[in-house]
């Protein structure tokens, strides 16, 4: 249990003066780099949510990403033009003040995931899985074909939201405000896991049929979870965009699904920190592997297949295992 | 008779041409044991899933309490009192003992949209689990994880989970299905030592257990009840012996 | 020609044999009997290779087939005829018969499809019609005949007769009796004590996973309380 | 005219979807296994033939080359990976086979590199034929439509009359008695694996001429046809059969006509983008529709 603390607290020592040491060293890029990696594992905690403690295979979470994504900058767009969102039944202006255009971005992925869970619960097992990629396909396609959003070209974010006293353009403020909602999130994950809901949820994941039995009314419980876990991954593609200062249809591929979903696993399902040190080990891998050579997915590719054949419990689930061992 | 509390009546349920279940009827009293038995196919599964309210029946009643159950979800059957156990074992294997029969009083607490508070640190919810664990004997296993408990302490882990539902009625799917002696005979211990206090649908093919607890017999075949009665009226049934044995040879 | 020795078969934790030790010879009829939940399906999945027994040994003249792929089992001539029947429902009657049919190990084809189909004439009338849209007692017929369609030396019937009309049941026993008497060798488990006694030459009955007894049938049919202990009610 | 000119687009577009959804049905309905890695091997199929037809200078022995090679390249998947994952879950045999096409898509983004390569259909087919007096329609996409019809036949053919498609269906419905009735079961899953393989590939070579060869051209089909398959009901041959025919004219008919109809609607501008995005979006609209009303798709399989 200690070593478990001292990790913890190393990680997230680590984690605070990572700006300071990479200016330092001399490596600023790191910063933006680590900033990228803390808004997957975001991405990650979301999907980590139905699938880790819910047992529900989403291939579609990329469309609350790019949904999220594509809220902050559309409001920010209207912001700039001065022209309102929406103008009937009530009148919406654009925005860009992240207080309001991440919350916006938060809300309109719970509908969205909403709609999209009410159906898709319907389904289970592969027509489950295959249902949500249509979704997300669904979704990817209207963006496409949106041209007054930019179409498959995309829509460029003038300026990243303002955030109060914050400015986000200097990459350490930013870097702190996703560490700050990362965090949040992972206290959030480690209480919700442990509380009625919680336990309520990873019953479903293990015996839905005998939840039922027991008198849990389920699929409730199931919806609520997936609605959660779309805005948390809406808000981490508002982050993105924030980010990139770009969102394209790109953000809703079903690539993307896949990453997440592989973020997830590769670092543990059904662990708190497993989605984030899935996001840290993919983007190590990427890093290392890309620069032995540019065609890394063909390595990486094969790793993944030895992952799910020998691996299973992800890299987390490892780490606590051995930690548990020791005690 | 007293009032009965689950009332059964003209309950068919058909697969295509097969009559799983051909008009059944059947009533319980409050805490009576009532066994069914009969051989394979005879449809007692199918019964049970009517009851429990995984099965939609084609036509029929069912009503407890005396109120219609017919078309009511499992969930809400579930809420006013009707538990059922499981034929294959099916607790959940990553929790502890406690956390399966903690799940099962929350089930009924309420409280499943709670996002902080930690349930395990609920006495509400954990004194109530751990006092159901102690009577089905398993207070000492309560920490560990319910994949490591032997076959027998998950089948009596089973029980608590049915009985911490603060059932009325159990739906008992062969709880003694896969034992050896010792544990069978430990669970009819136990279940007879809730007898008179929860009524009891006990589906079984071991009949030591059978005669050991049943206050009153069904007997199926073919999906009908062909006799109803005390344990020495339905052994002494000249149809049942020949339905059960098979001895209706045409020789 | 079969030979069990010691079969303890698992599912997950619950152990659900316990040692069973059975004995068919070649050109015999022997039954398992027992109630529900006893481990007699067990047993024949296990012989089959549908689940891997863990501790035991199972040798098929003089082969030890223990721990093979159930294809091979099968093979080495040894025809199943599954609890509930297990067709191919989406398949015709034909269809079934001719799917998985195949000549001995030999090489010789001994029951071809007309001969099959003259054992069983009602498939004969029934021979386009789809596999579910047949009554009980025929596809127990068709499930007995398309085992038959891989030319086995043993049929193993698993609750052959359950619930079944009497008359029906009656031409199922005839129709083994034919096969019995053609010379193959035929493990039944079934519950009807009269009409095992009669047809089979030696019995086990089987209890919690062990087998608790063991004779002939005028052993059987000579202690009624056999029956009322071990299979009544 | 254009409407029948679309109808055919529709059809073809259906065929050339049944002929990849047909062997990922086998392979789900009778393999219980979710291979991603499908597109995969269309994508390959087409490069071989692409490059096959360069060095022969002939479309037909590409084909002829493309088919066998592929089939192998299928086999021997299965037999190094896939095989692994038929007692895994869903969520293992998705993720496995993402990787799969990561591995795919840059192999032969290596071996042929990143530009797209170009597949001419055979000069006696790249004129165009007149169907209906005054309706010219292209000679290749005819043969495509007529091609994939007699797949679909050939296909129909090999599983209701044929010993292999007898054991087919009855692995989809019951894979344990067939194996206990003395089939290989695993030799089975090589045969239908490969012959999945091989139809695949067939659908590739036949995209080649219309779209590029390009790497990461599977995916966008793949993921057509497993709305195919889902609209169709997994294992079911007659199910991808009508569910392609549907996707594909739905798909087809959507973006050539929807547009227009709310331009006429709601005036030009604004309306036309709403009827694009519709029409890019209805093949889903419809996949959801058919889940709501039959959450097992319209042709469930058996048991």
């Amino acid at each position: 249990m200690n070593l478990r603390r001292a990790l913890l607290f190393g990680g997230l020592a680590f984690a605070l003066l990572l700006p300071l040491l990479a200016g330092a060293l001399g490596l600023d890029y790191a910063v933006g780099i680590a900033t990228r990696i803390l808004i997957l594992a975001l991405a990650g905690i979301g999907l980590n949510l139905i699938l880790g403690y819910g047992g529900m295979i989403s291939f579609g979470h990329a469309a609350f990403f790019g949904l999220g994504g594509y809220v902050v900058a559309i409001l920010s767009r209207h912001e700039m033009r001065g022209e309102p969102f929406m103008t009937w039944p009530f009148e919406v202006a654009g925005t860009d003040q992240a207080i309001l255009a991440w919350p916006a971005a938060m809300l309109a992925c719970a509908l969205a995931a909403l709609v999209i869970g009410a159906i898709s619960l319907r389904t289970s097992g592969l027509y489950f899985i295959m249902i949500t990629l249509a979704f997300a396909q669904m979704l990817f396609f209207f963006f496409v074909s949106l041209e007054t959003y930019g179409g498959d070209d995309g829509l460029s974010l003038l300026s990243r939201s303002a955030a109060g006293p914050l400015d986000l353009h200097d990459p350490a403020q930013f870097y702190y405000l996703v560490l700050v909602l990362v965090l949040i999130a992972l206290l959030a994950t480690a209480r919700w896991a442990n509380a009625r809901f919680g336990l309520a949820l990873q019953g479903i994941r293990d015996n839905e049929r005998r939840m039922r039995a027991l008198g849990f009314a389920t699929t409730r419980t199931k919806l609520t979870a997936f609605v959660i876990s779309g805005a948390i991954v809406g808000l981490a593609g508002a982050l993105m965009v924030n980010h990139t200062e770009f969102v394209s249809p790109a953000f809703l591929s079903w690539q993307r699904s896949g990453e997440i979903l592989v973020i997830v696993v590769l670092g543990g399902m059904g662990t708190v920190f497993g989605p984030l040190a899935g996001a840290v080990v993919f983007f190590m891998l990427e890093e290392v592997l890309s620069q032995w050579t540019q065609h890394w997915m063909v390595i990486f590719g094969p790793l993944l297949v030895l992952a799910v054949l020998f691996a299973k419990q992800g890299l987390w689930g490892l780490v606590a295992a051995k930690l548990d061992r020791r005690g | 008779m007293a009032e009965s509390l689950l009332k059964v009546t003209g309950l068919t349920k058909a697969y295509g041409a097969l009559v799983a279940c051909d008009g059944v009827d059947l009533d319980i009293a409050p805490g009576e044991v009532h066994a069914v038995i009969g051989p394979n196919g005879a449809g007692k599964t199918t019964l049970i899933g009517q009851l429990a309210g995984e099965l939609r029946p084609d036509s029929g009643r069912v009503s407890f309490a005396g109120r219609d159950i017919t078309h009511l979800p499992i969930h809400v059957r579930s809420a006013r009192g009707l538990a059922r156990s499981f034929q294959i074992t099916s607790v959940f294997p990553r929790f502890s003992a406690l956390d399966n029969v903690a799940l099962a009083v929350q089930a009924h607490a309420g409280g499943n949209f709670r996002f902080w508070a930690d349930a395990r640190k609920d006495s509400t919810l954990r004194d109530p689990a751990f006092a159901c664990l102690e009577r089905v004997g398993l207070a000492a296993r309560a920490k560990v994880p319910a994949r490591v408990l032997a076959h027998g302490e998950q089948r009596q882990l089973e029980l608590a989970m049915a009985l911490a539902t603060d059932p009325r009625l159990v739906l008992l799917d062969e709880p003694t299905a896969g034992m050896g002696r010792e544990d069978s005979a430990r669970m009819v211990t136990l279940l007879t030592g809730l007898k008179g206090k929860i009524a009891m649908l006990l589906v079984e093919h071991d009949m030591d257990a059978v005669f050991a607890l049943a206050d009153r017999i069904s007997v199926m075949v073919g999906g009908r009840v062909i006799a109803t009665g005390r344990p020495d009226e339905v052994r002494a049934n000249t149809e049942v012996r020949r339905a059960y044995l098979g001895e209706d040879e045409i020789a | 020609m079969l030979n069990v020795q010691g079969l303890e078969v698992f599912y997950g934790e619950s152990q659900v044999l316990f040692g069973l030790d059975l004995a068919v010879g070649a050109g015999e009829a022997v039954t398992l009997l027992g109630r529900n939940g006893m481990g007699k399906t067990t047993s024949v999945r296990a012989i089959m290779g549908l689940v891997p027994p863990r501790a035991g040994q199972v040798h098929f003249e003089g082969r030890d087939i223990a721990g093979l792929a159930p294809f091979r089992i099968a093979r080495a001539g040894l025809g199943l005829v599954p609890e509930g029947r297990q067709i191919f429902p989406n398949l015709t009657v034909r269809e079934n018969l001719v799917a998985t049919a195949r000549p001995a190990p030999g090489g010789e084809a001994a029951w071809s499809l007309e001969r099959v189909l003259a054992l069983f004439p009602v498939l004969h009338e029934r021979l386009n019609a789809m596999g579910d849209q047949l009554s009980g007692g025929e596809q127990q017929m068709l499930a007995i005949a398309r085992a038959l369609m891989t030319n086995p030396k043993l049929l193993i019937l698993d609750e052959a007769t359950e619930g079944l009309a009497p008359l029906v049941r009656a031409e199922i026993w005839r129709t083994l009796e034919t096969l019995k008497a053609a010379g193959l060798a035929i493990l039944v488990i079934d519950k009807n004590v009269a009409a095992l006694a009669r047809f089979a030459n030696r019995h086990t009955i089987i209890e919690k996973g062990r087998a608790v007894w063991r004779g002939t049938s005028a052993e059987l049919t000579a202690d009624p309380s056999l029956s009322e202990r071990y299979l009544g009610v | 005219m254009l409407l029948l000119e679309q109808i055919l687009n529709g059809l073809q577009l259906g065929v050339m979807l049944f002929l990849l959804a047909a062997g990922l049905t086998l392979v789900l309905g009778i393999m219980n296994l979710v291979n991603l890695a499908h597109g995969s091997l269309y994508m390959v199929g087409a490069f071989i033939a692409a490059s096959a037809a360069q060095w022969t200078d002939s479309f037909l022995l590409g084909l002829l080359i493309a088919l066998p090679a592929t089939a192998l390249v299928g086999i021997a998947v299965e037999a190094i990976a896939l095989r692994h994952l038929y007692d895994r879950d869903h969520l293992d045999q998705v993720l496995a086979t993402f990787g799969l096409i990561l591995f795919f898509n840059e192999a032969v983004a290596m071996i042929w590199g990143p530009r797209a390569l170009f597949l001419d259909p055979p000069s006696w087919l790249s004129g165009a034929v007149e169907i209906l007096p005054g309706a010219p329609y292209p000679a290749f996409r005819l043969a495509i439509l007529i091609l994939g019809l007699g797949v679909a036949g050939f296909l129909y053919w090999l599983v209701a009359r044929t010993r292999l498609g007898m054991l087919i269906r009855a692995g989809a419905s019951n894979r344990e008695m067939v194996g206990a009735l003395g089939v290989d079961i695993k030799r089975l899953y090589t045969l239908v694996f490969g012959l999945g393989a091989m139809l695949a590939a067939l659908a590739g070579v036949m995209a080649g001429p219309i779209y590029a060869v390009e790497t990461g051209m599977g995916e966008p089909v793949l993921i057509l046809a497993f709305v195919v398959i889902v609209i169709g009901g997994i294992g079911s041959i007659r199910g991808a059969l009508v569910g392609a025919v549907l996707v594909g004219t739905a798909d087809t008919l959507g973006r050539a006509f929807l547009p227009g109809l709310f331009g006429a609607m709601m005036g030009p501008a604004a309306a036309s983008g709403v009827g694009a995005a519709l029409a890019s979006m209805a093949i889903y609209i419809l996949m959801a529709a058919v889940l709501v009303w039959r959450p097992r798709g319209l042709f469930p399989a058996h048991g």
